[in-house]
C-alpha cells in the first residue's frame, strides 16, 4: 500500500506529528508564525477524542498542558518569541516538577515584537537559558516540514523518556513552507510513553530514585495519588530545605540530560561532505539549507566545505564539534541572529580551528552567497 | 434639486468598502472597480453620512 | 548543483495566488514526484495589497527554499508586478494581466500579457477562478509539470460541484497561453 | 467645512493599515472627535495600545503613543499616568488585547479607579493573527481556531468592568458612530477609570467566517443588537433577548488613584 | 467521636506550618468536611492551588494536589479538568494569588464556567511574603508596603466572579465555620466554576500592624461584618455601610465547559 | 562634617542607593527576597514627592516602570527569579523601545519556586539570555552592602547612559545581610540623566542616530511627542520591516553595549592579589567573599593564588578575563549555581590554562574550603 | 454537675492560639504557657466549639 | 587571615533575637568603627519556631559573611538549642536560659545559663526586653563590644518612651551574666 502523502506547510506537520505521537492535549494562545500548529490541532483532536483549549494568554496555555500532563495527557503548546518569554517561569515548573510537555517556538524577528512575520532564529539562547535557576535543556531544530514531522515525534519521546519540557525550534521560513510529506506508518517511528510506576498505589513516591535518575510518574485520577510542587522536593515529591536532598534533586536533574549515555540518546546531528572537510559550516534550522547550497557550491569551487547540522541544539553536540574542530582548518558559524551558538562552538573549537561568523537579522534569510563569501574570509 | 455639499474623495485612501455608497440615502456615490466615485452630485443632501462612517478618512463633505 | 526551477505568483491578496503555488507544487510534487517547496508572503502585507506565492521546482531535494534567480513570474495587479517582478533570470519570462498591467516592468527576460482576469469575468463567468487559468497559463509558459498533472492537482483541490468549473478555467488558461506562444 | 481629522493624524501616515470596511478606522474618528471636543492638549495626552489590528490606532494619532506588548496597555498607562498625573491618559485596543491577555491589568486598572479612558475595540475575534476566537467571540461562532463552532462562553466586557470596579463604564458600536465621539468624551471628562466597549466589526477574519455577506451586513447587525439602556428598562427578557445594551450603563464616584496618592505625598511631606 | 479529620489528611504532615491562630486551617477543616460529605473519591480529586500560606494546603490533604507557580492554580487546574473531565477539581489559594497575580486565569475560568471549585481564602494580605498589601486589602489600611495607609481601593472579589461569569458565588468567613462546609458542599455539587470567598485571618502579618489585640479580635471583626444575604434584603443602606454579604450571593445555570466540549467531540466522532 | 552611615541589609542599600540615583519611581510586585527594596522604596518615595505603585503582578510592574520612564521618570523595579522569569517578554520591550529603566534580581534558589528564602547565582546567564531576540544585556553583580548601593547608582546611570534596562543582581545572603554603609554625599558619586533631545521639538526622532549609537531621549508631556513601538522601528520610531532599516538598529543596539569604548566603561572588576598569581578564582557576589577568603587562606598555605571578581557580568570582561588565562596556570570558577558563567570563562581561556569549577546549589553558600579544595585539586 | 465530653488536646500540634480558650462557654479550657490545657473538664457541655474553630486540629471532642 | 568573632543568637520566632543582633552589630560597626556583619534565617522557619541572627565582628572586612566556627551562641528555647547550638568552637561559650532549655546540647565549650525570660518578666515585668537582657549578658560573657557601645546602641534603637526600661534590662543582663562569669 502506497504511503499516505501530502504537500503541508511545516506547521501543520508539526501538527500532525503531535498526533502521531500521541498528543491527546493541545493548550494555546494564537501568535504569528505559529498559529497553524493551533488551528490543526483545534480540528484534529475532537476528532481522536483529545482536548484543545486556547487559553487566556500563554502562561495560562503552559499552566495548562502542565496540568493536562501530569492528569496523564500528552500535552503540547505551541508559540513564537513573546509567547516563550512569558512562558519561562512556568518552563522553569515543568524542569522541577520534571513535567513531560512540548513546546514548540516558530522563531520570529525580535526582541519584543519586532519583526512578527519575518523569520529569525534568535531564541536559541533563550531555548538553554531563559528560566531562572539551574535546570538542564533539550532543545530540536529540524530544518524541513519532513523533519518538523519527525523532530516533534521525537520531541514527545524525549520529554516522555526524560520527564521533562522539551522545546522544538523552527524558523518562520520552515514554519510556513509548504514542501511534500511522507506519513510514516504507525509503528514506523518509535513512539515512547512515560514510564508507569511498577511498585503499588501505597509505595509510589514520584520522584523515588531507585528507580534511576527519570523516575516512574503516575497520572492524576490513576490509583496513584501523588503530590506536585515548584518548591525543592523530597523523593516522596513534598518540600524540602534539607541540603543533601536539595543538591540531590538539582545535580539530578542536570544530569539526567547531560550524562554521557543520555546526550548521545539526545544527540542528532546531520553532516554534510564533512568526512575530508577543511571548512565546517555550523548551521541550524532553514539556515542550514542554505549552508547545504553553498557547500555545493564551494566544492565545485574546489573548496573542501562541509556541513554540520545540529539538529538536536541542547544539550548541545559538544564532543562531535570538538571533532571536527580538531579536523577542520575553519569553522564558520552562519546564523539567523547576531551571534548565539557561536559562543558554544567558539567554546568548542576556540584552541583548535579558526571561526567564523556570518549573521542575517533584517527579515530575509541568509543567502548561500553570504556564507560562501564568509568562508572564503575566514579561509 | 441642487447639490447642498462638494463631496472629495481621495483615491489614494479609500479601500472601495462601500460603506459609503450604502449608507448615503439619495445615491449620491457607487463603486468603481476598487474605489468610490461620485454619480449623482446634484443628489447630494449634505447629511455627512458618507463621511462619518468612511473607515478611511477617504471622503469629505464640503457643505455649499 | 541540484537544477531548480523558481515560479512565482503575485498579485492582489484575495486573488488565489496562494492556492495557484501551493496547486503547482502539488502538482510537482505529489503527482509528479519530483521536489518542490512553495513559500509565501505573510503580513500586513498580505493582508490586502500585493502578495506573493513562491515555488521553487527541482529534481533533488530543494536547500534554500527562497527564490534566488526567478525563472517565470506571474503578476496580477500593477502594484505586484512593481514590488515582485524582481530578480527575474536573464532569460525567464513574465506573464501579466493585460488589463491591470498597463506598464510591465522591463528587463532581460521575455513578458506575455493576457486578459486573466477578463477570461475569468467573460468566459468562465466567475472572478473568482483567475487563478487557475492563471496557473493554467503558467503552466502552458514554462513546462515546468505536465498540462495532466495541473489539471489533476487543481480537481484533487476543490469541492465535486466545482471541478468543472475549474476544468474549464484551466484549460482555457493552458490553452490560451499555447496560443500566445504559438503567436 | 468637512471635519478636520488630519489635524489629529500624523502626516503622511494615512491610508491605514486596516482592511476595506474594517471599523476601527470608524471608532479612530470617533476618538479624534472626542479629544477634539475635550480640548486635548497634544503635548498631554498619551494614547497608549497593546497589539492587534486596534492596537496601530497610536501610530496614526499625533500625541505622545505607546505601542506596547500584547496585552500590557492598562499597566503601560499606569506607569504613564502615576509619574506624570497631569497627563491625559488613552488606552486603546482590541477585545483579546485588553480582555484575553490583558485581562488582568484590565481588571486591576478598573480597582484602582486610575484617571483613564479605556477605549476598547471588540471586534469579537483575534483580528491581526487571522482570526482565532477571542474571549469575546459569541460562543457557536466560527473562526480559525473553532472549526466546530465556538465552546467558550463570552465575557461581557461591561460587566466585567463594572464587576472590577470602574467608576464609568459605556458601550456602543461601530454603526453609532456619533455616540462613539460622545461616550469618550463623558469617560474622558470623568475622573478615574473610564471604559468604553465599542462593538466592531472585523469583515476579514470574523465577518466571512461567519456568512456575513459584506461590511454593510455587520454594520447592520450592530445596530439590530444596539438597545440603550433607556430603552431597555421598558422591554421585557424576552425582548431584550440576543440584544446589548449601549449608552451609560455604570457611573459612579470614587477616589481617584492619583490624586489618592497625591494626598498621601502632601502628608508625608507635610509632616 | 470526635470529627475524623485525619482520614483525610497526609500521615505524618501535621502540624502544619501556619502561624498560632491563622485562619488558614479553620478553612481547610472546612474543606476536609465538604469533601467528606459529597464523598468525594480520593483518587478522583485533584486540589490545586498556588504559591502563598493558603497555597500551602494541597501539602496536607491526601488527594492528588498540586501546588503550582504563584497565581497560577486556576490555568494549571483548567488543564487538569479538561484532560480528565471526570475528575472533582478543587482550587485553593490567597486573594493575592487568586485575584491580584492570578486575576486574568480566575475571571477566565469564571468566563468559562469550568466546573471546577475555587476555595478563595481572603485574609486581605500577601501573607507568606510578610504582609504587603494586596488587593483585596482595605483602603487606608496598613500592609509592608503601605506604611501610610493604602492608597488601593479593594476588590469585591464575589462581585468580580459574577462580572466575569462565574455561576456560583457565594461568601462566608473564618468565624462562620459550620457555614464553609454547607458553601463548599453547594460549590462541589454545583455544575460549573463555583466560587467560594473565605473571608480569614492572618493575625502575624496583618492583624498586628493594624491593631488587632488578638486572633479571636480578628474574628470578632469578622463575625461583625458578615451579614447574610437573606437578612441585607431588609436593611438599609446605611445599615450595610461597612458590612459583608455572606451566604451564596449568586446561582445560575449554564452549560458547563467539558460538557459543551465533549459535544463538540460526540458530533466531530460521530459525523 | 560626618558622613551618615547606618548598618543597612544590603536591599535597604540598594534602595537608598536609588534615592540617591535619582530614583522617583517604583513599580513593584512583592516576592522573597527581595521584597525589603519595595518596602523601603514605599516609605521613602513619597517623602521625595516619587511615586510608589505595587501592580498586580510582575508584569505589570515591569510594564509600569517603562511607562513612568517614558514619561521622564527614573524607574525601578526589584524582584527574584519567578518575577524576572515572568518579565522576559517585557524586559525585551525595554530594550528594543530603548527604554532607561533598572531592574533588581536579588537571587534565590530555583528553578521555579525552588528554594525561596535560600541563596542562589543561578540567574547569571538568564540576565543575558532570559528574552527571546536579539539584544545587548547590562548585568551588575554587588557583593557587599555599601557596593549594592554604589551599583545601584551605576545602574541608573549606565541605563540612563545607554537608554536601556539594566539589571543588578546579588543572592539573598547579600541582599539579606547587614553591614555599615557609608552614605555619599551628594555629588560624590557620579549621577548621570539621559541625554535630552537638543533639536527643535518638530525635528526630534526618537532613534536619530545623528546623534550617535545611543540617541536622546525625549519624556512624554514635555514639548516632546513621539511615538514607541517594540516593532522595529525606523529613526522616526514608526515600525519598518525595511531590510536594511531594521539590520541598522538591531545591530546598533548591540554595538552600543558590546563596542570596545563602551565595553570599557561599562566594565568594572575588582582583583585581589592577581599580579604575580598562579591560580585565579573567578567568582562575583557573596561567593566573591569566600572566594577571598580562600584566597588569604592559600597564600598562607604558599600557593599563589588570585581573586577576579566580575562586578559588571554583561557585557562579560572577556579581555581581562583573556590576560588572565594567559598568566595563570589555572582559573577555578566559584558559583552558586550548577556551573553557567564557567561557560564564558572557558569560552575565553580555554585555549591557555586550565580550568576548575566549584558549584553548591543546595541552599547554603560556598565555604571557604571548598574553593580551596577544588583550587589545589586543579593546580 | 458531669462532663458531656471528653477533650483531647493534641499537644504537638496546639500552637497556643487561645481561639478554642475564648470561645469555650463553659471556660473548659485555658492556656498554659504555649499550649492550652483542660481546667474544667466537668464543665464541658459538649458544644463543639473548640473543635470546631481550632485552626490546627489540635482539639478533639469526644462526646460522652 | 583577619581576625574574626562569631556570635550567633538563637531563640523562637518573635523573640527579638534578630534585633539583638543587630543591634550588636551597630555596637561594633556603627559606634566602634569596627567591621560587622549581620544575617539571620529566612523562611519558613523564621516565622514561628526556632530563628537565629548571626553577628561577624572583625577589625577588617568580613569576607565570609556566615559563621564559620562560632565563638559565642545564645539559645533562648531548647528547639533553638537543638538546632542552633552546633558548630561551636573548641573553648567557645554557649548561654541558654535556665528555664526554657533544659538540656543544653553538650560540646568542646563552656555552657552558662541565665533565666533571661524570668528576668524579663519579674524584675523588668516586660517579656518583650528579654532579648536586650540576652544582649547585656552575651557582651558581658564575650567582651567583644564594650558595655557602653552596647548600652549606646540599645538606645539608638528604642524609642523615647522606651529608653529607660530598656536601659535597665540591658544593664541586669550584663551584670548577671558578671555575677555568673565572677562564680
Ligand atoms: C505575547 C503575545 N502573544 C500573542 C501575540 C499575537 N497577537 C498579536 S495581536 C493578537 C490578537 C489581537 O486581537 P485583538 O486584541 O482583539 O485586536 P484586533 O486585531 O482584533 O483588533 C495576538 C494574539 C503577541 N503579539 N504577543
Ligand atoms: C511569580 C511570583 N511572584 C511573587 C511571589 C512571591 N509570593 C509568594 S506568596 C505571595 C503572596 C501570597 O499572598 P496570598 O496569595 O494572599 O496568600 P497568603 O499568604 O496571604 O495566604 C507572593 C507575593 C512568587 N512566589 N512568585
Ligand atoms: S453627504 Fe449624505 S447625501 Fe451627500 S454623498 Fe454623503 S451620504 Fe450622500
Ligand atoms: S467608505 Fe471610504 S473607503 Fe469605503 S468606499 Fe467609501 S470612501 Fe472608500
Ligand atoms: S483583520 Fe479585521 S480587525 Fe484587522 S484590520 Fe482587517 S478587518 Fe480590521
Ligand atoms: S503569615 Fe498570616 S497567612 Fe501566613 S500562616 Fe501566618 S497567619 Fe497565616
Ligand atoms: S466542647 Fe464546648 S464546652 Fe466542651 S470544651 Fe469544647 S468549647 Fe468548651
Ligand atoms: S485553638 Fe487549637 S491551637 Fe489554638 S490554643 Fe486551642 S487547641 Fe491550641
Ligand atoms: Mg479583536
Ligand atoms: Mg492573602
Amino acid at each position: 500500500m502506497a504511503k499516505k502523502i501530502a504537500l503541508l506547510q511545516g506547521n501543520e506537520a508539526c501538527a500532525m506529528g503531535a498526533l502521531y505521537a500521541g498528543c491527546n492535549f493541545f493548550g494555546g494562545y494564537p501568535i504569528t508564525p505559529s498559529t497553524e500548529v493551533a488551528e490543526v490541532m483545534a480540528a484534529e483532536l475532537p476528532k481522536i477524542g483529545g482536548k484543545f483549549i486556547q487559553m487566556e494568554d500563554e502562561i495560562g496555555a503552559m499552566a495548562s498542558i502542565i496540568g493536562a500532563a501530569l492528569a496523564g495527557s500528552k500535552a503540547l503548546t505551541a508559540t513564537s518569541g513573546p509567547g516563550v518569554s512569558l512562558k519561562q517561569e512556568l518552563i522553569g515548573y515543568a524542569c522541577i516538577a520534571e513535567v513531560p510537555c512540548v513546546i514548540i517556538n516558530v522563531m520570529r524577528g525580535g526582541p519584543s515584537t519586532g519583526m512578527p512575520t519575518g523569520p529569525g532564529q534568535s531564541d536559541v539562547m533563550q531555548a538553554r537559558w531563559g528560566t531562572h535557576g539551574d535546570h538542564a535543556a533539550i532543545a530540536l531544530c529540524p530544518a524541513s516540514c519532513q523533519e518538523i514531522f519527525s523532530e516533534t515525534v521525537r520531541a514527545f519521546n524525549l520529554a516522555e523518556k526524560y520527564r521533562m519540557p522539551v522545546q522544538v525550534l523552527f524558523d518562520e521560513i520552515v514554519g510556513h513552507m509548504r514542501e511534500r510529506i511522507v506519513f510514516p506508518e504507525p509503528g514506523e517511528l518509535e513512539v515512547v510513553d512515560r514510564t508507569a510506576p511498577s511498585v503499588p498505589p501505597e509505595k509510589y513516591k514520584p520522584f523515588d530514585t531507585s528507580f534511576g535518575d527519570v523516575p516512574p510518574l503516575a497520572a492524576f485520577g490513576s490509583e496513584y495519588r501523588f503530590h506536585v510542587t515548584g518548591l525543592n522536593k523530597a523523593e516522596d515529591g513534598f518540600p524540602t530545605t534539607k541540603a543533601e536532598l536539595v543538591d540531590a534533586e538539582e545535580r539530578r536533574q542536570i544530569r539526567k540530560v547531560e550524562c554521557p549515555e543520555a546526550r548521545a540518546d539526545i544527540e542528532l546531528n546531520e553532516e554534510y561532505m564533512t568526512e575530508d572537510a577543511e571548512v565546517v559550516i555550523f548551521a541550524y534550522g532553514s539556515t542550514a539549507r542554505s549552508a547545504r547550497y553553498a557547500v555545493n557550491e564551494l566544492r565545485e569551487q574546489g573548496i573542501k566545505a562541509g556541513l554540520f547540522r545540529p539538529i538536536t541544539l541542547w544539550p548541545f553536540p559538544e564532543k562531535r564539534v570538538a571533532q571536527l574542530g580538531e579536523q577542520v582548518k575553519a569553522m564558520v558559524v552562519a546564523e539567523m541572529n547576531l551571534g548565539q551558538m557561536v559562543f558554544e562552538v567558539e567554546r568548542i573549537v576556540k584552541s583548535t580551528c579558526k571561526l567564523g561568523l556570518v549573521t542575517r537579522v533584517d527579515g530575509d534569510p541568509l543567502t548561500p552567497t553570504q556564507i560562501i563569501d564568509q568562508v572564503k574570509e575566514v579561509l | 434639486m441642487s447639490a447642498k455639499a462638494e463631496i472629495e474623495i481621495i483615491d489614494a485612501y479609500c479601500k472601495g468598502c462601500s460603506i459609503c455608497v450604502e449608507f448615503c440615502p439619495t445615491k449620491v456615490l457607487e463603486m468603481d472597480a476598487f474605489v468610490v466615485k461620485v454619480v449623482n452630485a446634484d443628489a447630494c443632501i449634505a447629511c455627512n453620512q458618507c463621511e462619518l462612517r468612511c473607515p478611511d478618512f477617504a471622503i469629505k463633505v464640503h457643505k455649499l | 548543483m541540484v537544477e531548480r526551477y523558481e515560479i512565482r505568483f503575485s498579485g492582489a491578496g484575495g486573488q488565489g495566488l496562494i492556492t495557484a503555488g501551493i496547486i503547482l507544487a502539488e502538482a510537482a510534487s505529489i503527482i509528479e514526484g519530483r521536489h518542490a517547496v512553495q513559500s509565501q508572503s505573510y503580513g500586513p502585507e498580505a493582508r490586502g495589497g500585493a502578495s506573493k506565492s513562491e515555488v521553487i521546482i527541482g529534481e533533488g531535494p530543494i536547500d534554500y527554499p527562497k527564490a534566488t534567480i526567478v525563472d517565470a513570474c506571474l503578476a496580477m495587479t500593477q502594484e505586484a508586478a512593481d514590488k515582485y517582478a524582481v530578480g527575474i533570470k536573464k532569460g525567464g519570462v513574465l506573464l501579466v494581466d493585460s488589463d491591470f498591467v498597463p506598464r510591465p516592468p522591463q528587463g532581460d527576460y521575455k513578458i506575455y500579457s493576457l486578459p486573466i482576469m477578463r477570461t475569468a469575468k467573460v468566459d468562465v463567468g466567475r472572478e473568482i477562478v483567475a487563478n487557475v487559468i492563471a496557473l493554467g497559463a503558467m503552466i502552458a509558459l514554462t513546462d515546468v509539470v505536465k498540462r495532466e498533472s495541473g489539471e489533476q492537482a487543481v480537481l484533487a483541490k476543490v469541492p465535486e460541484a466545482f471541478k468543472d468549473l475549474n476544468k474549464k478555467a484551466y484549460s482555457l488558461g493552458f490553452e490560451k497561453m499555447k496560443e500566445v506562444l504559438a503567436g | 467645512m468637512a471635519y478636520d481629522y488630519e489635524k489629529s493624524i500624523r502626516p503622511g501616515k494615512l491610508p491605514h493599515i486596516w482592511c476595506p470596511g474594517c471599523g476601527h478606522g470608524i471608532v479612530m474618528k470617533g476618538l479624534i472627535r472626542a479629544m477634539d471636543t475635550c480640548g486635548l492638549e497634544k503635548n498631554n495626552t498619551a494614547i497608549v495600545s497593546g497589539i492587534g489590528c486596534a492596537s496601530r490606532m497610536p501610530g496614526y494619532l499625533d500625541f505622545n503613543t505607546l505601542h506596547t506588548a500584547h496585552g500590557r496597555a492598562a499597566a503601560f498607562a499606569t506607569g504613564v499616568k502615576m509619574a506624570k498625573p497631569e497627563m491625559t491618559v488613552i488606552c486603546c485596543g482590541g477585545d483579546g488585547d485588553g480582555a484575553a491577555i490583558g485581562g488582568n491589568h484590565f481588571i486591576h486598572a478598573c480597582r484602582r479607579n486610575i484617571d483613564m479612558t479605556y477605549v476598547l475595540l471588540n471586534n469579537y475575534i483575534y483580528g491581526m493573527t487571522g482570526g482565532q476566537f477571542s474571549s469575546s467571540t459569541p460562543p457557536g461562532h466560527l473562526a480559525s481556531t473553532t472549526p466546530y463552532g465556538n465552546p467558550d462562553p463570552a465575557f461581557d466586557l461591561a460587566k466585567l468592568a463594572i464587576g472590577a470596579g470602574a467608576t464609568f463604564v459605556a458601550r456602543t458600536t461601530a454603526f453609532h458612530a456619533t455616540q462613539i465621539d460622545k461616550l469618550i468624551v463623558e469617560g474622558i471628562k470623568h475622573k478615574g477609570m473610564a471604559v468604553i466597549e465599542i462593538l466592531d466589526d472585523c469583515p476579514t477574519t470574523y465577518g466571512r467566517r461567519n456568512k456575513f455577506r459584506s461590511v454593510v451586513d455587520m454594520m447592520k447587525r450592530l445596530k439590530d443588537i444596539a438597545v440603550p439602556v433607556t430603552a431597555a428598562a421598558k422591554m421585557t427578557a424576552e425582548q431584550l433577548e440576543g440584544k446589548t445594551l449601549t449608552g451609560v450603563l455604570h457611573k459612579e464616584d470614587r477616589p481617584e488613584y492619583c490624586e489618592t496618592y497625591a494626598k498621601i505625598i502632601a502628608r508625608v511631606q507635610g509632616a
